[in-house]
C-alpha cells in the first residue's frame, strides 16, 4: 500500500460518510453544510482522477455557488421542518426504496468490478487535432470545437433556466430587481470583505479563463468565480441589484450564446458548415467566444442564485 | 541544495500538519463556540500558512509561488473576516437566547 | 520526497475529516460551519500538497478557487444563520 | 484494486444513497440534496471511465471529463430552478411540501383556467 | 441543424430584445421552422435516405452527428404544425398589454415555447446519446415553468413536483449514457448499434435509461406528476406538454431500442413494458372517466394515450421469433401504427387542450358538470374537442383509428392478441370518457349560457383547423408510412451538405 493508495481510500470512505450524512441528517441546514464539504471532497477525488478541469468546476460551482444557494433556502425553509416531519412515508416505501437503491449500487459496483479491456478512449483521437485548433487543453477542445454544440444547447439551458426562474415572480415586480437575500445586513466585515476579495477574486476568475486555452480552466469555472464575486459585491450592498428589465443586462445575458450562434450560423460558408472555425482563425475565434461565454455564465449564474424579481421596477 | 530545500519542507509541513491536529482537536474538545473558534483560527492561519511556506522551495516558477501565496492570504482575509463575522454571529445568538 | 507529500496531504485530511465529527454533533450551526471551514482550510492544504506531490500543477488553480468560494460560502452561512441559530436554540432549550 | 475503481465503487454507493434519499425524504429541499448527490455520483462515474481511458500523454480522456463540465452546469441550473419554485411556493401556500394538490385542490377547483 | 439553430437563436433575441418583439419573433422563428422541417421531409421523401450531418466536420465518434431519418422528419414536421397552432392560438392570452413595456407571462411563455421547440428538434434530429441528454433538458427547463405560469400554489407544486421526477429521470438516463461510453467509447447511436454486445454492461445501461425516459414520459405508474402539471398550466402550455413534450422522452426509448440495440431487442423486456402501457390505458381512461375538470380529464386521457404508445415494443421487435416475410411486413404495420398514433394523439390533444381552454375561458370554469348547452355557443370549440376525441377513441376516419387498427391487426396477426383486447377496451372507455363532455355540452338547456368573455372565431378556427389535421390523419396514412421506413435499420450514408 502506497501513501496514495491510503489517500484515495480515505477520501472515497470520506465522500461517502458526508453522503450518508447528508441522506439522514436531522435538520436540512445540517444536511446543506455536510453538502458544502461534500463539494470539497468530490473536488479533491477530481484532482485525484486527474480531470483537474472538472476539479475546479465542482469547486466553483458544485461546493461553493450551490452550497451558498441551498444554505439560504434551508434557513428560510427552517420554520417548515417541523410541520413536515408528521408526514414521513412508510416503512413500506422505504423498504421499497432501499431495495431499488440497493440493486442499483450492487449493479454498478458490479460494472465497475469488471471493467471493458482495452479501456474505450477518445483520448488519441482528441489529441490528434489538438495543433490544428492550436488549442493545448483537450477538455477545451472538447467542449469548444468537437462537442461544440453541446456546450451551446446548454447555454440555452441555462437561459431557460434563468427565464424559469424570473417567471416566478408575482406580475407587478417583472422588470425589477431581484431581491438577493433580504436579510442580509451589511456591516463592516463584510464590507471590508466585499473590497478586498473581489480585486483579488476577478484576476483569479480572468487568469482561470485566459489559462484555459492551455490548462485547465475555461469559461465556466472563470464565469463561476466572477459570479460569486458580483454576488459578493451586491450582498454587501456596494453594487445594487440590477433590474432585470436593463437593456444592458440583457445583452450582457445574451451576448456568449449569441457570438456562438453567429460564428456557427457563419461556418455555413466553410466547407465544414455549421460550427466549423476557418482554419487560420480557429484560435482567435474560440476565446473571443470563451471570452463573451464567461461574461454571459457569469451573468446567468449570478442571477440564477439572486432568485426571482422581489422588487417593483423604478421607473 | 536540494538536499536543504526538501528538508525545510518536510519540517513546516510536518509543523502545518500539527497545527491541523491540533485544530481539530481544539474544535472537538474545547467546551463553547467562541473558543472553538480560536482553535480553528489557528489551523487556518498558521496550518495552512506553513504548508504553503513549506512548499514554496517545491514551487516549479515565479507563478506557482505567486499563486501558492494568493492562496494563503486569501485564506488569511477570508478567515479574519469571516471569524468576525461567526463570532458577532455567535455572540448575537447568545444574546438572544 | 513525492511520497512525504502525499502521506502528509493524507494526514491533514485525516485531521480535518475528524473534525466532522462537530457537523455531527453541532449543537449549533455556527459549530457545523466552523467544521465545514476547518475541511475547507484542509482541503486546500491537501490540494496543494498534491499539485506538489502529483506534479499536477493545475490542481494549485483549484485551491484558488476553493479558497475563494470557501469565503464566499460562509458569507452565505452568515447572512442566514444567525437569526434561526438561536430560534433552534430556544426550542431546544424550552 | 486501482483508485479509478476504488472511486467507481464510491460512485456507485453515492447513487444508490441519492436515489433513496429521493425517495424517502417528504421534505423538497432535502430531495433536491438528493438528487445532487446522485448527480454527483453520475458524474464520478464519468470520471472513473475518463480515468481508464487514459492515453495519449493525457491523465483521461477529455471527451467524458467535458461532458460532466456540462452536467455539473445544467445540475446547478436544475437546483437553482427547483429552490427558486421551492421558495415560492412557500411564499404562496406557506407550506413547502408536494401534497399540496391534494389539500387545496378541492377548495379551488372552480378557479382552473 | 437550422432546425435546432433557428429556434435557439429565436431564445437569444427575444431574451435580448424582450417586450412585444418577444412575440413577433416567436411568430417568424415559428414559420420559418415550419419551412425547415418541410424542407427536410421533402428531401427524406425524395431521396429516400435518411440525412445525416456531421457538426463543425469533425465525423463521430470525436464530433456529433445530427440524423435526419423518416421518424425525425415526421416528428419534425408534426411538431411544427402543433408548434405554430399554438402560437397562432396563444397571440391573445399572451399579448404585452397597452401600455407596458413588457410583461411577465407573454416574455416567458414565447422563450419558453422555442426553447422546448428547440430542445424537440435537438431530440428527433440528434444521433448523440450525450446530446440528446441536453437536449431532454432543454425540454424540462423549457416545459417546467411553463406549467406553473399562473404562480398559484398547486401549480407551483406541481411544477416542482414534475421538475424533480425529470431530474431523477435525466439523472438515470445520463448514468446509461456514462456506461455506454465506458464500454464502447462512442455515444453515437449509429455506431454503437455495431458495437453493441450481449453483455451485463448493456442490459444495466438500457434498464437505467429507459426506467429514467419512463419517468419523463409518464408512464404508469410513474406518471403522478402528470395531472396536476398538465392540468394547471395554461391552456396554449398544456397543448405544447400534452401533444409534444411527453413524446420526446418516448421518442428517445424508441432510438435506444430500435436504434441503438436493435440486434439485442429482449422480447420479455418488451412485453413487460406493453404491459405498463395497457396498465396506463386502463388506469389512465377509468381515472379520467371519474374526473370533474375537463383539463384533468384531458390530462388522464393523455396518460391512457401513451399507453398505447408502448405497444409499438413487442409488435415491431416480433421479428425475432418468426423471421419469415409475412412478419415482416406485420412489424412494419406495428411500427407505422405506432408513429401514427404518436403523431395524431400530439395533434388531437393539442386541439382538445386549446378547445378546453377555450370553453374555460368563456365560461370562467371547466367543470364537466357546467359544460351544459355550450355547443350552442361555441359550436367550432365543440367541433373540434368532439374531431380530437374521435381520434383518441379510434372511430374511423380519423388518425387515431389507423393508427389503432394497424396495432390491432398487427397484434393479432403476429399472436399477441392479448394487446388487441387492451386496444378495443381503451377504445371503449375514451368514448365513456368524450362522451361524458359531450353529452352535457351537446344537450340543450332552458337557460342561455352567459359567456364570460367572448371567443374570437379566429382562435376557434385554429382549434378546429388542427382537429381536422387529426381527422385527415386517418386518410393519408400510407404516405407517411413510406417515410417511416426511411432509415430504419438502414446504414447511415453521409451527406456532406
Amino acid at each position: 500500500m502506497t501513501a496514495a493508495m491510503v489517500l484515495d481510500v480515505g477520501l472515497a470512505l470520506l465522500v461517502v460518510a458526508v453522503a450518508v450524512w447528508i441522506v439522514a441528517a436531522g435538520s436540512a441546514f445540517a444536511a446543506v453544510v455536510g453538502f458544502v464539504s461534500f463539494g470539497l471532497l468530490l473536488a479533491l477525488a477530481w484532482a485525484r482522477l486527474a480531470a483537474v478541469d472538472v476539479a475546479l468546476t465542482e469547486a466553483a460551482i458544485g461546493s461553493g455557488v450551490t452550497g451558498a444557494l441551498l444554505m439560504t433556502a434551508a434557513s428560510r425553509l427552517r420554520p417548515t421542518e417541523s410541520r413536515s416531519a408528521g408526514e414521513r412515508p412508510g416503512a413500506f416505501l422505504h423498504v421499497v426504496a432501499a431495495v431499488l437503491a440497493v440493486l442499483v449500487s450492487a449493479g454498478l459496483a458490479a460494472l465497475v468490478l469488471i471493467p471493458a479491456s482495452p479501456a474505450p478512449s477518445l483520448a488519441p483521437a482528441a489529441a490528434v487535432h489538438l495543433p490544428e485548433l492550436d488549442v493545448l487543453n483537450p477538455v477545451t477542445a472538447v467542449l469548444m470545437a468537437y462537442r461544440a454544440v453541446d456546450t451551446l444547447l446548454e447555454k440555452i439551458v441555462l437561459l431557460l433556466a434563468l427565464i424559469g426562474v424570473w417567471s416566478l415572480a408575482p406580475d407587478r415586480f417583472w422588470g425589477g430587481a431581484p431581491g438577493l437575500w433580504p436579510r442580509s445586513r451589511p456591516d463592516g466585515e463584510l464590507t471590508l470583505l466585499a473590497r478586498l476579495l473581489p480585486p483579488i477574486g476577478i484576476v483569479v476568475g480572468i487568469y482561470i479563463l485566459w489559462v484555459g486555452a492551455i490548462a485547465p480552466g475555461g469559461a465556466f469555472q472563470g464565469g463561476a468565480i466572477l459570479a460569486a464575486m458580483w454576488l459578493l459585491i451586491m450582498i454587501a450592498g456596494l453594487r445594487p441589484v440590477p433590474e432585470i428589465h436593463r437593456q444592458w443586462l440583457r445583452l450582457v445575458l445574451v451576448v456568449g450564446p449569441a457570438v456562438f450562434l453567429t460564428v456557427g450560423f457563419a461556418g455555413f460558408f466553410l466547407p465544414n458548415g455549421f460550427l466549423s472555425y476557418p482554419a487560420q482563425f480557429t484560435k482567435p475565434l474560440i476565446i473571443v467566444i470563451e471570452v463573451v461565454l464567461t461574461l454571459s455564465i457569469a451573468a446567468i449564474l449570478g442571477l440564477l442564485v439572486a432568485g426571482p424579481p422581489e422588487r417593483e421596477r423604478q421607473r | 541544495m536540494r538536499v536543504l530545500f526538501d528538508s525545510f519542507t518536510v519540517l513546516a509541513v510536518s509543523a502545518g500538519a500539527v497545527f491541523f491536529l491540533a485544530g481539530t482537536v481544539g474544535l472537538l474538545r474545547f467546551p463553547d463556540s467562541l473558543s472553538r473558534l480560536h482553535a480553528l483560527t489557528k489551523a487556518d492561519n498558521l496550518g495552512l500558512g506553513l504548508v504553503v511556506l513549506g512548499l514554496l522551495p517545491q514551487a516549479t516558477g515565479p507563478l506557482v509561488a505567486l499563486k501558492l501565496i494568493t492562496v494563503w492570504l486569501l485564506a488569511q482575509l477570508a478567515g479574519a473576516i469571516v471569524t468576525q463575522l461567526v463570532a458577532r454571529a455567535v455572540r448575537r445568538e447568545n444574546q438572544e437566547a | 520526497m513525492a511520497e512525504f507529500l502525499i502521506a502528509a496531504a493524507g494526514f491533514v485530511l485525516a485531521m480535518v475529516a475528524l473534525g466532522l465529527a462537530r457537523i455531527l454533533r453541532g449543537p449549533g450551526d455556527a459549530d457545523r460551519m466552523m467544521a465545514a471551514q476547518l475541511l475547507g482550510t484542509g482541503g486546500i492544504a491537501a490540494l496543494l500538497l498534491l499539485a506538489a506531490g502529483t506534479d499536477v500543477p493545475a490542481a494549485v488553480d483549484a485551491a484558488l478557487t476553493l479558497a475563494l468560494l470557501a469565503a464566499f460560502v460562509a458569507v452565505a452561512f452568515v447572512n442566514n444563520a444567525p437569526r434561526t441559530d438561536a430560534a433552534e436554540r430556544r426550542a431546544t432549550d424550552g | 484494486m486501482n483508485a479509478a475503481t476504488l472511486y467507481g465503487l464510491c460512485s456507485a454507493a453515492l447513487v444508490g444513497l441519492g436515489l433513496f434519499g429521493a425517495i424517502v425524504h417528504p421534505q423538497p429541499l432535502r430531495k433536491i440534496l438528493a438528487f445532487n448527490l446522485l448527480g454527483g455520483g453520475v458524474f464520478l462515474q464519468f470520471g472513473v471511465i475518463a480515468r481508464r481511458g487514459a492515453a495519449a500523454g493525457m491523465g483521461g480522456d477529455p471527451v467524458p471529463q467535458a461532458m460532466v463540465i456540462t452536467g455539473i452546469v445544467v445540475a446547478f441550473s436544475a437546483t437553482a430552478l427547483a429552490v427558486t419554485l421551492l421558495l415560492r411556493l412557500y411564499q404562496v401556500s406557506g407550506s413547502a411540501t408536494l401534497s399540496i394538490e391534494t389539500q387545496s385542490s378541492s377548495e379551488s377547483d372552480g378557479g382552473g383556467r | 441543424m437550422l432546425a435546432i439553430a433557428v429556434p435557439a437563436a429565436g431564445v437569444v433575441l427575444a431574451m435580448a430584445l424582450g417586450g412585444r418583439q418577444a412575440e413577433r419573433i416567436a411568430l417568424a422563428a415559428a414559420s420559418a421552422g415550419l419551412c425547415i422541417a418541410l424542407a427536410i421531409a421533402a428531401n427524406i421523401w425524395q431521396s429516400r435516405t435518411p440525412i445525416a450531418y456531421h457538426l463543425g466536420g469533425w465525423a463521430p465518434p470525436l464530433g456529433i452527428a445530427l440524423r435526419a431519418d423518416g421518424l425525425s422528419a415526421i416528428m419534425a414536421v408534426t411538431t411544427a404544425v402543433v408548434i405554430c397552432a399554438i402560437g397562432l392560438f396563444a397571440r391573445q392570452g399572451f399579448s404585452v398589454p397597452e401600455g407596458a413595456q413588457e410583461a411577465r407571462a407573454p416574455m416567458v411563455f414565447w422563450t419558453l415555447l422555442m426553447g422546448v421547440w428547440a430542445g424537440l428538434n435537438a431530440v428527433w434530429f440528434g444521433a448523440d446519446l450525450f446530446t440528446l441528454y441536453v437536449a431532454l433538458e432543454l425540454l424540462t427547463f423549457g416545459a417546467v415553468p411553463l406549467v406553473s405560469l399562473d404562480g398559484r400554489a398547486e401549480t407551483l407544486a406541481a411544477a416542482l413536483r414534475y421538475l424533480l421526477f425529470a431530474l431523477l429521470g435525466s439523472a438515470m438516463y445520463l448514468l446509461g449514457v456514462a456506461l455506454f461510453y465506458g464500454a464502447y467509447g462512442t455515444l453515437d447511436i449509429a455506431l454503437l448499434s455495431g458495437l453493441v454486445r450481449a453483455e451485463p454492461v448493456v442490459w444495466v445501461a438500457v434498464a437505467l435509461m429507459t426506467a429514467g425516459l419512463i419517468a419523463k414520459t409518464a408512464l404508469f405508474p410513474l406518471h403522478l406528476w402528470l395531472p396536476p402539471a398538465h392540468a394547471g398550466a395554461p391552456a396554449a402550455a398544456s397543448a405544447l406538454l400534452s401533444a409534444l413534450v411527453v413524446k420526446g422522452s418516448f421518442v428517445l426509448i424508441v432510438r435506444i431500442w430500435f436504434d441503438t440495440i436493435p440486434s439485442l431487442l429482449n422480447q420479455a423486456a418488451a412485453q413487460m413494458l406493453a404491459a405498463l402501457g395497457a396498465a396506463a390505458i386502463v388506469f389512465g381512461s377509468v381515472l379520467a372517466l371519474r374526473q370533474e375538470r375537463l383539463k384533468l380529464l384531458i390530462a388522464y386521457s393523455t396518460i391512457a394515450q401513451i399507453g398505447y404508445l408502448f405497444f409499438l415494443f413487442p409488435l415491431a421487435s416480433a421479428p425475432l421469433r418468426v423471421a419469415s416475410g409475412t412478419t415482416e411486413l406485420w412489424t412494419g404495420v406495428a411500427w407505422t401504427g405506432g408513429v401514427l398514433q404518436l403523431v395524431s394523439h400530439a395533434v388531437a390533444k393539442a386541439a382538445m387542450f386549446m378547445a378546453a381552454g377555450l370553453i374555460a375561458e368563456a365560461l370562467g370554469h371547466d367543470r364537466i358538470a357546467g359544460l351544459g348547452g355550450i355547443a350552442r355557443v361555441l359550436p367550432m370549440t365543440v367541433f373540434a374537442f368532439g374531431l380530437g376525441g374521435m381520434s383518441l377513441m379510434g372511430l374511423p376516419p380519423s388518425g387515431g383509428f389507423v393508427a389503432k387498427a394497424m396495432l390491432l391487426m398487427a397484434a393479432v396477426a403476429e399472436g399477441q392478441w392479448w394487446w388487441s383486447v387492451v386496444i378495443l377496451a381503451g377504445g371503449l372507455l375514451a368514448a365513456g370518457y368524450v362522451f361524458r363532455v359531450l353529452t352535457p355540452a351537446l344537450a340543450a338547456t332552458d337557460a342561455p349560457l352567459t359567456l364570460r368573455t367572448p371567443v374570437s372565431s379566429g382562435r376557434q378556427g385554429v382549434v378546429l383547423a388542427l382537429a381536422i389535421c387529426a381527422l385527415l390523419l386517418g386518410l393519408v396514412p400510407l404516405r407517411p408510412s413510406l417515410l417511416l421506413e426511411v432509415g430504419r435499420h438502414i446504414p447511415t450514408t453521409v451527406i456532406a451538405r
